[in-house]
């Protein structure tokens, strides 16, 4: 278990030495850099100021992601049964990808107001694609000869989808889902300067503009903890519902 | 990052100088001296670069990876404040452009009709303090005006109506443009509504910058200045310098800018161009430390030694 | 499926499966051509040929899962087919397979294990009810596919050589239960074999098929009497005649 | 074919229909959304200034592509065989994708200077991570029964790598691709908010800046169109390397 | 893997394959227990058995693809391993699989390719080099997972089912081929069949396994002259003893 861990504890150790030794070499200044020191000293001196925020951004991107993963697993379930939806929705879907936040901002504002609401759509934006491309593709791999076998049973569209389609793309959803997870963070980044009261991302803007770099740098810390976190947690979620996958290869 | 070479074609001293923001008409005084060829003239070479976010040209500046920066004079004061080594060397606008933008049909007119209003700010912390104190000198309780942070997408949220107005925006810019648009807005400019005066836009560069380079800047204001003098004459030309090297830029609205920022450039009578009134600037900076923006004061903040000489 | 209005070729019984002029071709290769074949309802046909003359196939139209290129396929009633591979899910446990068949009917899914439950003992698969197939032998996934298959409960059985990955004693064991259970409640069925023995203990009828593209050669109508015991059939001369005539028209 | 196309058509008109109808009700203050009849005069009245740009930004685009493909795909390998090295880079990889932009950006122009080089740079951390992730995915998917009859083989890791691994992950990687190829776009215009001279993500921001909303959504069109071929180029791509997938199915 | 020292137990030739006492547990399961077996330089050894019994455990632990948990393994020269499962990758063509043994053992593409090719004709696959495993019949994917095999050129064969999936004629058809190609040049082989006559037509010594645990029951060396030709065989009363005795060990 300890082995485990203990190459990731040596390269960030490594990392962070890197970091530092960046930082100290005067080359760049403490206003572009901040070095680890200084952000650990920022972490802890404004650590109320810190976890507010936090809790604010990691409702915004928890709430987007569920939309996102809700959303996304939804489009591509219909898409993939209903064939001509598919061919007509995804130029959409891949739009919705494209266009830059700074213009959907003001849509936004305008269909939710200020307030969490146009965040957790920014969120969602972000992260409903990666889940949709992911498992569309998954259950468009599925073994033919499983989905004749199931045909020749005289199962339903449904029990298809359900029995075979949807667990032989499970794996494929999972890749979409870490992929959300940890891009989620950032969407709610976005989400905050599109003008918001409170969030790491907010105050990580304020630090950059009031040169407070030190906690520039531990906001992003903390989202970085954030993204980490989502994505262990995601993969966790795929161990326990994927039992069956590469069981073989570790006995 | 690695330093340039110090010089630039045929001997000529290279300057670069990043943008407070994308170019704009603001800027023309620098594009103008480009086309009238002064820079070369005083034998610099003058590279203009845009900023990657608000923050980044004092930043750049202080770290020498430019030479000047196009910054505001509360952004310089409060950077000294936090010991960054930045001066401003010049203003390049004598006065605060930031302003109160309103539609009408929220009849703002006055300070006084900000009671009870939502105001969409940038949630940049001294314009909140200038909202403060425009209430304050107002007589409205602060605690009926909701000040709102919309980021820096200050039009749509007024116009989307989700405010009744903005603090942050130009009145010479977004003032103007929303006018050209047949939006008529009110505009309270924040020096006439009780904040004391300042210079918006100031040339910064870091004391070692100014040490090693001092001539070249003093060159480099004084090809400004000539720049300006030429726009007086005819703005038409330096226009189109700025136009040419931005094809993105509405030449209307521009024009239009340009028009009313043109005597912003001016100095006071009998003071050199780029003057940095001591007495305001002194003010100014108390005006932040009453209002908790900054501990000490703005003393050291600007010189007005490298300015070239004479008025305009 | 349509049914046929025309009276059938064997007045005796309804016909269960009539393929006629069927052709089926993938690509240059024909897999059958000009196939006919009809299985009487209740009869039971064991299809005996080389390997790659169309076997498969031919099961797979009769299951619906391909269309032919030309020719008539007229099957009354539902089939349940069980594919050469045995195609269990991964993810799912022995009688989790075992009972999709029954899922897929639309029984739901802890009735379907309750019902598959017990033959596992009977097929000698008992404790690895909740074994994944990756855990299985291939015989023991074999064994699930084919109880898969049974569990569909439908008139007409496609079984895709449904012993071969058996030994001779568990496979003579599964072939006297099959026997017995289509004893019990008759069903048609089409039995794909390499085994000649099991086709002519099983079956009323073996169809001989020739080289690709598939036709039939022969036809046996194996009139021994039932229950058909293997070890007293070793000893019949009219057993050995005809698993002479079977194989001598498979060109042995 | 034609009828294949035909529903994507439609819903586009629909779409179409629904933004004029939502733009022309005056609701809508037209400085915040522009009809697509403007967005269509913009389009040809600023086309030569599009186009100029439109080069710009697919220039950085493909380029910030290609690097982020290789580093992915190579990232992804090396982490598959060398598990330790996985488990030690995969949070520092989380981390690239959890930092925001603003703060990355300084560093960025610190590393390349201006220019193309930090948005190519920035195209390339928001695209690489997909087709890691995927493909890393798709590797640790192989059917474990093949492994094991490759080691009988004798099959050196390479063998193994490259003729089973490799081309069982393929799909993945282009479920990757396919994400990359989208967001690539959006990463261009980020780039470009992180001061340029031009391209299609200044052009934008300026517009935004300016009122001028008919051409900043004609470049919004314009970047929609690049995000959507470079999703097509993808998708033929993976029909021409994948050959073997649901060949059945389709006859 | 290691040679061992002592000295062998048959003076005569060196060992190929020895495994002694090896006990395979999965979880509850018990596949092999105290299991003992030795094979010959150049012995060809036939493994049958009860479904379920180990065979093919024993052969994954013989290639070192799976570890014994209790025992020791001594196998002489590297094995090449014919799963039960065809495990054919659906990207390659018939003759890239066939290939692949040989690209694995560092050959060219082209070159294992074009060594590989020659042999479809004679395994009756001509016409189907360039086709995808999802186009071949159950046969002719077993065929190309033999061929797979062979082409490793491995000292050692370890053969699960080669030919289970085979018709009568086409599987006899490879056993005399498989009889040939060792004639021509001796190799160990270790082969699981289900089919008696298989074994003995091909094996020196055939291995009677008990159900799971899988221990050896009987040993049968059969010393029937080569070549072995089926048509003399059947009539043999040597052979029929051999058969009998085989089955009857099986349970039969
Ligand atoms: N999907 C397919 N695409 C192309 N060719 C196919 C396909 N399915 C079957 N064939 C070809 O059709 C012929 C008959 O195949 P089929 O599987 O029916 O043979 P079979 O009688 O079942 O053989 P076996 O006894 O080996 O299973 C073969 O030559 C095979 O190559
Ligand atoms: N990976 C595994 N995990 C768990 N159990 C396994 C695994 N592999 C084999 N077994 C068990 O070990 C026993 C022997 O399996 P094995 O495949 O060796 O049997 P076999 O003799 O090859 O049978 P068959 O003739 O049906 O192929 C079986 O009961 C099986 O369930
Ligand atoms: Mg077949
Ligand atoms: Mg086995």
């Amino acid at each position: 278990m300890l082995k485990r861990y203990l190459p990731t504890a040596l390269l960030l150790l490594a990392a962070i030495g890197a970091w530092q030794a960046v930082a100290s070499l005067g080359s760049v200044d403490d206003l572009t850099l901040a070095s680890p020191v200084e952000t650990v000293r920022a972490l802890r001196d404004d650590s109320s100021l810190l976890f507010d925020n936090t809790l604010t951004t990691l409702w915004e991107v928890l709430l987007g992601l569920v939309i996102a993963v809700a959303l996304g697993a939804g489009a591509a379930v219909v898409m993939h049964v209903v064939r001509p939806l598919r061919d007509a929705a995804y130029p959409l879907l891949i739009a919705s990808q494209a266009v830059p936040i700074v213009v959907v901002a003001p849509l936004l504002i305008l269909a939710f107001d200020y307030g969490i609401g146009p965040k957790i759509a920014i969120v969602a934006l972000i992260c409903f694609f990666p889940v949709t491309v992911n498992l569309l593709d998954g259950l468009r791999g599925v073994e033919p000869e499983l989905l004749k076998l199931m045909r020749s049973l005289g199962a339903s569209r449904l029990a298809m989808l359900w029995k075979v389609e949807l667990p032989w793309a499970l794996p494929n959803l999972f890749s979409g889902l870490r992929i959300a997870a940890t891009v989620s963070v950032i969407g709610a980044v976005f989400g905050e300067w599109a003008g918001a009261d409170n969030g790491l991302g907010r105050l990580v803007l304020l630090g950059i503009n009031q040169l407070e770099t030190p906690r520039v740098y531990a906001g992003v810390v903390i989202l970085t903890v954030m993204a980490l976190a989502l994505f262990v947690l995601v993969s966790l979620a795929e161990r326990a519902a994927v039992p069956w996958s590469r069981r073989e290869v570790r006995s | 990052g690695e330093r340039k070479e110090r010089t630039g074609p045929n001997g000529t001293e290279r300057l670069q100088l990043m943008l407070d923001f994308f170019p704009n008409a603001d800027h023309t005084p620098i594009y103008a001296a480009q086309a009238g060829g002064h820079f070369k003239d005083l034998g610099l070479d003058v590279q203009v670069r845009a900023p990657a976010d608000p923050a980044a040209p004092l930043r750049q500046a202080a770290a020498g990876r430019v030479d000047l920066a196009l910054s505001y004079e509360p952004e310089v004061i409060r950077a000294r404040d936090k010991g960054v080594d930045v001066v401003a060397v010049g203003a390049l606008v004598q006065q605060p452009l930031t302003s109160i933008i309103s539609l009408p049909d929220a009849g703002i007119r006055t300070p006084k009709d900000l009671r009870g209003k939502k105001v969409g700010t940038a949630g940049i912390d001294y314009q909140s303090a200038f909202l403060q104190a425009i209430l304050q000198k107002a007589g409205v309780d602060p605690a009926g005006v909701m000040e709102r942070n919309v980021g820096f997408d200050l039009n749509p949220a007024l116009l989307t109506k989700k405010v009744d107005a903005t603090l942050g925006s130009f009145w010479n810019y977004e003032g103007i443009d929303l006018r050209l648009k047949k939006r008529n807005p009110q505009v309270i400019r924040v020096d006439k509504a009780g904040v004391p005066t300042y210079d918006e836009l100031v040339f910064v560069a870091s004391s070692k910058t100014v040490k090693e380079k001092g001539d070249a800047i003093r060159g480099f204001l004084g090809a400004i200045a000539r720049g300006v003098r030429d726009l007086r004459a005819n703005p038409k030309k330096g226009l189109d310098a700025l136009l040419a090297a931005n094809r993105d830029l509405d030449p209307r609205l521009q024009s239009e800018v340009l028009k009313v920022t043109l005597p912003l450039y001016a100095p006071p009578a009998g003071r050199p161009f780029g003057w940095q009134e001591p007495t305001e600037w002194s003010a100014f900076g108390k005006f932040m430390r009453d209002s908790g923006l900054i501990q000490k004061g703005a003393g050291g903040a600007f010189t007005n030694d490298l300015l070239p000489g004479g008025g305009l | 499926m349509t049914t046929r209005l025309e009276a059938p070729v064997r007045p005796r019984q309804a016909e269960a499966v009539a393929v006629r002029g069927v052709t089926r071709r993938f690509g240059p290769v024909t897999a059958l051509e000009g196939f006919d074949l009809e299985v009487r309802d209740g009869e039971v046909v064991a299809i005996v040929g080389p390997s790659g003359c169309g076997k498969s196939t031919l099961l797979e139209l009769i299951a619906g899962i391909q269309r032919p290129d030309e020719g008539e396929l007229v099957v009354t009633g539902s089939a349940a087919y069980m594919p050469q591979r045995d195609l269990l899910l991964p993810w799912r446990d022995a009688v989790g397979n075992a009972a999709l068949a029954l899922e897929s009917a639309g029984v739901p899914r802890r009735e379907a294990r309750r019902r598959a439950a017990p033959m596992f003992e009977r097929l000698g698969l008992g404790q690895f009810e909740q074994s994944r197939p990756h855990e299985l032998s291939g015989g023991m996934r074999q064994r699930v596919a084919f109880l898969r298959t049974l569990l569909a409960g439908r008139p007409l059985l496609l079984l895709d050589e449904p012993f071969g990955a058996l030994d001779a004693i568990t496979r003579s064991a599964m072939q006297d239960w099959l026997a017995g259970a289509l004893q019990a409640e008759p069903r048609t069925v089409l039995l794909v074999t390499h085994d000649v023995t099991e086709a002519l203990l099983l079956a009323d009828r073996v169809v001989v098929l020739s080289p690709r593209p598939g036709r039939v050669l022969t036809e046996l109508c194996v009139d021994l009497a039932r229950p058909r015991v293997r070890r007293e059939l070793v000893g019949d001369p009219a057993f050995a005649e005809f698993e002479r005539r079977a194989l001598e028209a498979l060109g042995c």
